[in-house]
């Protein structure tokens, strides 16, 4: 159980991987967050932005994945979501 | 249509990928699109782009457009090629084909591939000075 | 704007044209078409297509096409090659390659090109059975 | 001055080649074409589908070149013009 937090029965955790510049925005690459059953991603990423204040000025061009696929902040999280917040894409 | 995905940190070789095209005899149309780091991004003068990738997203995200692209056009086959790390100016860093009936199609397709990817899939870029 | 106009009766090699590539640092993007012979042209099969062409007026034309291009788009280098004679089914016919700054005007140009060569360019076509 | 016919002073010739499925329609690759001079290409036009009945059906489709530029009908002929009569072009 290490990095885990004790949750009580109303709370999840879930993974969140930073790519990008935003690694440098949090200092970090991956965060895990606890949060109430059923939040959603929306909620989690106003936590994450209370956490790491450098991502506030980048919350409009956010892009919130969970898993492989994009969700919008409405999307309602399940315990062990992996997440993944990073700024617009530009390959090629 | 036939798919074809690699995500790699070789240089792109273009002639052994030419080499390996399959077409059958109702196509009458290739489009290779390659696409190479410039000296200048922006006004500064650079060395390399490093290319980062969210590389399981990116599959899946690929695949999203690929099968949105069979539904909506003819084509037999795509493939794309996207180097991953760093990748020197004067270096190619995408490969795309399309093989499809008619150049129509094909120019479609291709473009239309090129700018879904740098909407929907993961991945970034950093200059190297 | 360089320009390279091959009009010949040998199959194209699309490897070779590949490996004479020149392109300078600013240059971000390579579009190549290559136009194949298909096997059934308006619901009839045929087993190759004889390409004619008014030799002298086809290289004016492109020269036209060309000074166009040059002052509509920042292109670094356009080559066409087509081929003249008897072309067999899933043998390419016509292979166009921009090299410009940005993929937008590198396929704008390309489509450009070609539509217009299908306008204006005196080569005609005859089904061979 | 084999082909040639003997020109009166308000004479001209100009030479014609087809193209493609016009020498099939006229049975010939070439042909002289004696004129008034300062006659138009449309007047050229004109004559040809008088002397090859089956230019007549391709007449709104037909290009005109002279030399290695195309011309309107309007085209004002000069002795020694060398006139090409095609169908629409298809290369590719």
């Amino acid at each position: 159980m290490d990095n885990f937090a004790v949750l009580s029965e109303s709370q999840m955790q879930v993974t969140v991987q930073f790519y990008s510049y935003f690694r440098e925005l949090t200092g970090c690459a991956e965060a895990k967050e606890t949060l109430t059953n059923s939040a959603t991603l929306g909620v989690l990423h106003d936590q994450l932005m209370a956490r790491f204040p450098k991502l506030v000025a980048m919350k409009k061009s956010t892009l919130l994945a969970v898993g492989v696929e994009y969700q919008s902040r409405d999307y309602v999280l399940r315990d062990g979501d992996a997440v993944s917040l990073f700024p617009p894409v530009q390959g090629g | 249509m036939k798919r074809q995905l690699i995500l790699t940190t070789d240089p792109i070789n273009e002639a052994a990928l030419i080499s390996r095209r399959q077409m059958s005899a109702g196509m009458g149309a290739v489009v290779d699109f390659l696409g190479v780091v410039r000296g200048g991004e922006e006004g500064k003068t650079i060395s390399a782009i490093e290319y980062e990738a969210f590389d399981k997203m990116v599959r899946h995200q690929f695949d999203l457009l690929f099968d949105a692209m069979a539904t909506r056009w003819p084509i037999e086959s795509v493939r794309l090629v996207h180097r991953i790390g760093v990748v020197k100016v004067n270096e190619p860093s995408l490969w795309v084909e399309i093989v499809a009936p008619h150049r129509g199609e094909a120019f479609s397709a291709c473009q239309w591939l090129i700018d879904e990817m740098k909407r929907v899939v993961p991945i970034w870029k950093k200059p190297v000075a």
